[in-house]
């Protein structure tokens, strides 16, 4: 069924369809009408879960924490600076290898404060061991948050799932809610294959040697070392297991199909733009506008930040003429953290593109399609590599 | 940049019903055939009273821009005070549509190059029996006759489908009444 | 439009998942975690039937070893007994025995001894 | 109260902690957590912060606990207990009892807003405060409850000069049902305490003295005496607040009719107090005595 709604109440539905037995948030803009429609549909008994209203980020996420470990489907949702408030209990989370779910309503971060959309909230998260996929529309939402706990719950990992603040958030737009039948065809009850249980007691995140220690049996149990290479190789698989559990909403839905990058007249394509987010949906009006020019440019949507499908990116990429990487976050004193991602990508293909990056939309600057429009076409004329120093795109210095 | 687009803005004030007004012409449009509807509220901090915007946009196809209105093909304006405070034909098209409730008719507004209409939504939904002041089912009525783009029944029966529960016929006869007696100026 | 292709990175794209393995950090309770922690003893605990006052008495009483004992070595038994296994030599049991039935010996005597 | 107390020989065999664990000689939380977990019985799920317990509970694989606990982050103590609870509904096992063991600083400082907020919602579990009075775990630094005048390597030359903060006072201005002291020093009024707060619904606190041999300077011998000399110098009081009455309990309850030991004694058997005088000594016993004579006025109905 069809419906129109915010972005909000999509990423709402998704997680009443997934059966999320616990949700715990705190209200933070532009997160907040997401958490609100949850206690809603509690409140109202429309989906049978626990709702706790917690006194900070931190203790949403150690709630979900604790209730994952004890065998439950958890979920949370947050923005800004109530993800950085998480830090510490993300690091945890993926250590501790629960498969959680959280949308991120993608944010600007203080100071000084703002409440509009970039990426840097969630980016700046990268390396804490969470699954990252990004949306584009309200579908995309819906459908995400489902398939997040399917990839959670399949590689013991947790995921975010990020989508723009206002831009997605609050923006109404049709999208089509799955079946409840469909999505417990789709996504069977988490079954957890360790939980808190005084039937078969465990001590949980206990303090782990250098080196591996034998336990009770005298089997050799990994040391922190090994943990932590496991959660590196259980991510590196988790790109597999996104395409499959793509592949497997597909049969089921009839969406889907492109679980790395979304591509958008990109197989003749000379130039190639690479963003995330909303932004990749709105450069395919600057891709149709320079095709009808007879410029010959494509758009890739990268849907999966991490674990990071490079051998995607560089299949996508190399032998182009031009890359172009657009996006709304910084690494301070270096460049936009997906550039050098997509550089990394390419290290030791052949035929390496001329690359340059662009910086926009900083904590809700605006974008207009047409300065898109003039910074691809300029971009496309001046023909130049630019591997290093990015351009920023709408600043009024 | 794409010429598929309507797009429709609407100002009121912050409380008065905007967003629900909005919603239910996309809703309306999403039935009549319109695959691509975004409707999008001010982005950031909205105060009870104070002007407001929201944007609509409308086409055959899938709207991959999600970026704020700057040139619309038409405006609502929920209170014609709003006319002295903003400026409500901002990045009009020439010929464009401004739709105002206001007892004034189209003539005594002064919009060069516009094309204007009036109804008085806020007698026209008192006379159908809701409480003063709610004007944003009505003047979907307005829009239902100047506009020209979706018919009175289906947005009536949008009405019906948004206010389940909380006099939904009330509200579309609002709208019926105003759309019988929408004023349309020369352009 | 689905031109690019998106393949996997395990190089065999339409291979079967191999099943995840449980990476749960769970530890399962058992004894000495910290290993023969009766090696920290210098001086021993010695209970003197003689005084003590479950063993004159033949039955349950007093126990205040054994509720004290941080370390749980002493059983709550006529008489109590002590597990020197895992016994650290804290002195508590000796300090709260209300009959000064437990005194604390050298290590090293008992070892000249044992020799 | 008419609830029959435990005594030692009645207190059940079964122990729940392994020997040859990580804590110190003479520490004083193991008596307390291997009484308390008597207590909980077996149908319970920990939750424990970083402190002492993190090391005397094992390093993985191995455990030293035999009921299954949940190590979390030093802020998120309450919080979690939180989660584990909403599962256990959501599991429909309300039986399960859920316990949170933490430190005074996993408490007073950096646990206080999440144990706050999960008092604020009524969480249906038992929060245990076990109280060194310092961080020991990282080496002796100052917490919000080590008392005025110690030395800890935070404030080694003219010690603390603040106040101990009263924790169980703070919680118990949340209105919650149950709030009591215990001390390493009497197990079985902890353990009756324990058994007592099972039985409530809703949040239920619990902050026990327990003396360290290491952090306090003193030989480990002396823990159990240490502990019962801070009771009957009257520093530290033994007492329950259920339903909001206020009731000294056990050896507190006694010293209402004895004469309390000089708090001079108390501090001269740790070398903590190294920085105190006789002044400082004078303030202190004046600050106990008007306490105390509080105290009396409530035993005896005048308030």
């Amino acid at each position: 069924m069809h419906i129109i709604e915010a972005g909000n109440v999509a990423a709402a539905m998704g997680v009443k369809l997934a059966g999320v037995q616990v949700v715990a948030a705190y209200p933070i803009t532009p997160q907040t009408p997401l958490t609100e429609k949850l206690s809603e549909l509690v409140d109202s008994r429309e989906m049978d879960a626990q709702y706790i209203p917690v006194e900070s980020e931190h203790s949403a996420l150690s709630v979900c924490i604790a209730a994952s470990s004890a065998g439950s489907r958890a979920f949370t949702a947050t923005s800004a600076n109530g993800l950085l408030y998480m830090n510490e209990q993300l690091h945890w989370a993926a250590g501790a290898r629960l498969p959680i779910v959280m949308c991120v309503v993608n944010r600007g971060i203080g100071a000084p404060w703002t409440v509009w959309n970039d990426h840097q909230d969630a980016m700046s998260q990268r390396d804490t061991g969470w699954i990252q996929i990004y949306c584009c529309d309200h579908q995309q939402i819906i459908d995400t948050v489902i398939q997040a706990f399917a990839i959670a719950e399949t590689v013991r990992a947790p995921v975010m799932v990020c989508y723009d603040g206002y831009i997605l958030s609050h923006t109404y737009m049709p999208f089509d809610i799955p079946e409840q039948a469909d999505v417990e065809k789709f996504l069977p009850a988490f079954t957890p294959d360790w939980a808190l249980n005084p039937q078969c007691p465990a001590n949980l995140n206990t303090v782990t040697l250098p080196e591996p220690r034998a336990d009770v049996r005298g089997n050799t149990a990994p040391g922190y070392m090994e943990i932590r290479h496991n959660l590196h190789t259980d991510l590196r698989r988790t790109i597999d297991v996104t395409a499959d559990t793509d592949a497997k909403f597909k049969d089921v839905f009839g969406r889907g199909g492109q679980p790395f990058i979304e591509s958008y007249f990109c197989d003749d394509a000379e130039q190639v733009v690479v963003c995330m987010g909303s932004l990749s949906y709105q450069m395919r009006d600057v891709v149709d506008e320079l095709r009808k020019e007879g410029v010959s440019v494509g758009v890739c949507g990268l849907r999966l930040y991490r674990p990071f499908p490079d051998r995607a990116v560089a299949e996508a990429l190399s032998g182009r003429k031009n890359v172009f990487v657009f996006e709304k976050a910084l690494s301070y004193g270096y460049e936009g953290p997906l550039f050098s991602d997509i550089k990394a990508a390419l290290y030791g293909t052949e035929n390496l593109p001329k690359i340059r990056n662009f910086i926009l939309g900083l904590g809700g600057r605006e974008i207009r399609t047409r300065a898109l429009y003039e910074a691809v076409k300029t971009a496309c004329s001046e023909n130049q590599s630019k591997p290093h120093d990015p351009d920023f795109i709408g600043l009024k210095l | 940049m794409r010429d598929d687009i309507i797009e429709i803005r609407w100002h009121g004030r912050g409380g008065q019903g905007a967003i629900t007004a909005a919603k239910i012409v996309a809703n309306a449009a999403f039935t009549s055939g319109y695959g691509g509807v975004v409707m999008a509220p001010t982005f950031g901090t909205e105060r009870r009273g104070a002007p407001v915007l929201t944007s609509l946009k409308i086409s055959k196809n899938k709207i991959y821009d999600l970026s704020p209105i700057t040139e619309p093909d038409m405006v609502l304006v929920l209170d014609h005070l709003l006319v002295e405070e903003v400026d409500v034909a901002a990045g009009l098209k020439p010929g464009g549509l401004i739709i105002i409730n206001s007892p004034r008719p189209p003539e005594t507004f002064n919009f060069p190059g516009m094309k204007i209409a009036t109804a008085d939504v806020t007698t026209m939904s008192a006379n159908a029996g809701l409480p003063t002041g709610i004007v944003n089912t009505g003047i979907i009525g307005a829009f239902a006759k100047a506009a020209g783009i979706l018919d009175m029944d289906t947005l009536a029966g949008a009405i019906e489908a948004e206010f389940a529960g909380k006099n939904p016929e009330k509200n579309a006869e609002a709208a019926r009444m105003t759309h019988a007696h929408t004023l349309i100026g020369e352009a | 439009m689905n031109d690019v292709k998106n393949p996997g990175n395990s190089g065999n794209d339409s291979k079967k998942q191999e099943k995840f393995a449980c990476r749960t950090s769970h530890s399962e309770p058992g004894p000495g975690d910290g290993g023969r922690t009766g090696s920290w003893r210098v001086l021993r605990p010695v209970i003197d039937l003689d005084k003590c006052i479950p063993a004159k008495r033949n039955k349950a009483a007093c126990f205040n070893c054994w509720l004290y004992c941080p370390d749980g070595v002493i059983t709550k038994t006529i008489p109590p007994t002590i597990d020197y296994e895992y016994c650290k030599g804290c002195e508590i049991c000796a300090e709260e025995c209300p009959a000064d039935a437990i005194t604390m010996v050298e290590e090293t005597l008992i070892l000249m001894e044992e020799k | 109260m008419a609830t029959k107390k435990t005594t030692i020989l009645n207190l059940p065999e079964e122990e729940y902690v392994h020997p040859g664990n990580r804590a110190c000689a003479g520490c004083g939380l193991s008596i307390v957590y291997k009484t308390g977990l008597k207590a909980l019985g077996r149908d319970s799920i920990l939750v424990v912060p970083p402190s002492c317990l993190t090391v005397l509970q094992g390093l993985y694989p191995i455990a030293a606990t035999q009921l299954p606990c949940l190590n979390v982050t030093f802020a998120s103590t309450a919080a979690a207990a939180t989660g584990v609870l909403a599962a256990m509904r959501a599991q429909k096992r309300p039986d399960v009892q859920v316990a949170a063991w933490a430190g005074d600083g996993g408490t007073s400082d950096i646990g206080l807003q999440a144990l706050s907020g999960a008092c604020e919602r009524g969480e249906d579990f038992i929060f245990i405060c076990y109280d060194n009075e310092a961080y020991m775990n990282t080496g002796v630094q100052r917490s919000g409850t080590t008392p005025q005048h110690v030395l800890t390597t935070t404030t080694p030359f003219t010690g603390k000069h603040q106040r101990k903060k009263d924790v169980p006072a703070i919680i118990a201005a949340h209105g919650i049902d149950y709030v009591a002291t215990a001390s390493a020093a009497y197990p079985l009024d902890f353990y009756d305490k324990v058994v007592k707060a099972k039985s409530i619904p809703g949040p239920k606190y619990i902050h026990v003295h327990t003396p360290c041999p290491a952090g306090w300077g003193f030989s480990p011998r002396y823990t159990v005496k240490i502990g019962r000399m801070a009771v009957e110098t009257g520093l530290f009081d033994l007492y329950e607040r259920e339903k909001g009455q206020f009731r000294l309990t056990g050896a507190s309850e006694k010293m209402l009719d004895k004469k309390r030991k000089p708090v001079a004694d108390y501090f001269a058997t740790q070398n903590r107090f190294k920085g105190m005088d006789a002044e400082k000594i004078r303030v202190l016993q004046a600050e106990v005595d008007e306490k105390w004579a509080a105290y009396e006025k409530v035993a005896q109905g005048i308030c």
